[in-house]
């Protein structure tokens, strides 16, 4: 089957991300696709660029970028939700006259036009939250 | 069928309140994170009438100690078993 | 209150459970729903426990002047949301009488919330 | 005399409960953000024997519309007096 | 369980209200006791609501293998915070008797939280 | 009287940033001194940089700027807590291997020690969380 994951809780601070990356990992063993991870609420901090958790942490960034990497999973931050949580790429940061951008590739930043077309087209949208 | 999932302990929320009311006869709870402190003998009344569709996490579970100490007819699932109920349910709803 | 046969159906619902000002909850869910009905899907709006104080006429504006959520509860019309409903014994634990409230909306026993959720093949809570 | 501080809704949260238990025979709860909710006649009943040491903050009251529809007997302050109640306490503890 | 005249005093009162893994909170608050107890304040942490699971014996990795706040636990005698409290209510309601408990912690009444809050001059809720 | 404020809560996300500017300000109006502002927990993410809210919406990080400008407000951010988050000045990204950092003065990262220190020494603490 064809999944999506709505995350909406920040990393570390609650369980949310965690649970979602370990379901994540039980539904691609169990044979299914993981297309899209939609980051709404407090889950676009999960998209931080300078994540810097301690050694003995997993680093939750890096969980997520490998499975865009190993699976091509779609990592699909909400905009909106993103600019006021300061979560903005080089361009959007340009434009709002900062140098630098706090978010970057595989990440990307998008309207909430997908989380609805994600939760209507795959066969499963299942949601993390705080 | 519906597989509704709550990551709140009934100590602190009502929340499984909202759950419960939002339950149709066949659908399914699935106990999460600081919600497998509802699985519990002493908490598990909260889940009145839920027999054989209560279920509970077993890797929380374990992370918490609390393995091996759930009521009875709290379905133990991991999360290979966690997959399965969204395979088996139409839809999921989560309470937060 | 409706009783359950004349409950809508429809493409998404989005479920509503935290009140204005407070969180984001609220308006990141209503955004969402007007993203979807915009989108042209058929969306129900369902506020249940604290947040059916949503719906409270009299609204002002939050602690720094912020504008609150009436004026997108007031646009959902002109995205064709018609379809507003709320738990009956959250408005009633709030004292929300139909004099107390912004808009309209259809009461619902808590029977209706499960026949809700069935009857859209999308449920997202807030 | 100690000011506790309470934020969250007896509709969904259970929190106000730890909040009452820790709260000394002259100590006064102040209702803030969500938690005014607690502050509505049909909800008071929870903060039973604060006579005189319940207190909910205008400001966040009017901004839900609900100025004007607390119980009796709930101290209606705006900001400037929880400034006075935290001079007048000798601490403050916040309950979320 | 202890009368409330043999309750601990000191400087900080840390109040632990959230069980482990599920969030930050535990952890955090754990870091601050230890750091004012680094510091040569005298430190009381109170276990209360869910907060009372961080005592559990046999807690084990995380989800992703994180290694929980049990470590942190028993490295508080190192540091001098030997004052562990926790609600007796709770800890019924969790089911955890002595024998379930990972470190020694005493067990107060209701009445007793009160009288803590008091006996502190500075209490953090976490 | 001399007050502290303990900020657990993003901003945005909960009313914990607005309230505790609300009542920064009134503190101040009242004659007292508002010398210290510890960010904690979520509240770590006030500092950020980048924060772009909508026009119509208050921007929450030039609010704390200010009362740092105006009233010499300390604006501490725990360090721990921030790196987990990602939250990092110039120099703690470069020691992390990365370009650029996510927070800037007059917001200073610090250990929890200070927090201590303010609990104690201050006349006052008062803590606004989500």
């Amino acid at each position: 089957m064809r999944y999506a994951l709505l995350v909406q809780g920040g990393p570390y601070s609650h369980q949310a991300t965690h649970s979602a990356l370990r379901f994540a990992e039980a539904l691609i063993r169990r044979g299914h696709h993981l297309e899209t991870v939609f980051f709404y609420h407090d889950g676009v901090y999960n998209a931080a660029r300078l994540l810097a958790p301690p050694q003995d942490e997993p680093h939750l960034g890096d969980a997520w970028r490998r499975l865009h990497d190993e699976h091509g999973t779609r990592l699909q931050v909400c905009i909106a939700a993103g600019l006021r949580r300061g979560l903005l790429d080089e361009r959007e940061a340009s434009r709002h006259g900062k140098a630098g951008g706090s978010l970057e590739a595989p990440f990307e930043l998008t309207g909430l036009g997908q989380l609805v077309d994600a939760g209507l087209s795959h066969d499963r949208l299942i949601t993390f939250a705080p | 069928m519906i597989l509704h999932i709550l990551n709140r302990s009934p100590l602190d929320s009502r929340v499984y309140r909202q759950a419960l009311t939002a339950m149709g006869p066949d659908d399914r709870l699935l106990l999460i994170e600081e919600g497998v402190q509802g699985a519990l003998p002493q908490m598990v009344r909260h889940f009145e009438g839920l027999d054989g569709r209560l279920f509970a996490l077993r890797e929380d579970l374990i992370a918490r100690g609390l393995e091996g100490r759930c009521a009875d007819g709290v379905l133990v699932i991991d999360v290979e078993g966690f997959v399965t109920l969204t395979e088996e349910a139409d839809k999921s709803v989560s309470w937060f | 209150m409706s009783d359950e046969s004349n409950l809508p159906s429809g493409d998404l619902l989005v479920v509503l459970r935290h009140g204005p000002h407070g969180s984001l909850w609220l308006r990141e869910g209503l955004e969402a729903a007007l993203v979807a009905a915009a989108l042209g899907q058929r969306v129900s709006l369902l506020f249940m426990g604290p947040g059916v104080a949503a719906l409270a006429a009299n609204q002002q504006r939050g602690p720094l002047e912020q504008k609150g959520t009436l004026p997108m509860l007031e646009m959902l019309p002109l995205y064709e949301v018609e379809q507003l409903l709320a738990v009956e014994d959250d408005l009633v634990a709030l004292g929300l009488g139909a004099e107390c409230l912004a808009v309209p909306v259809e009461r619902v026993g808590p029977a209706a919330v499960a026949a809700l959720m069935a009857r859209h093949p999308l449920v997202l809570n807030f």
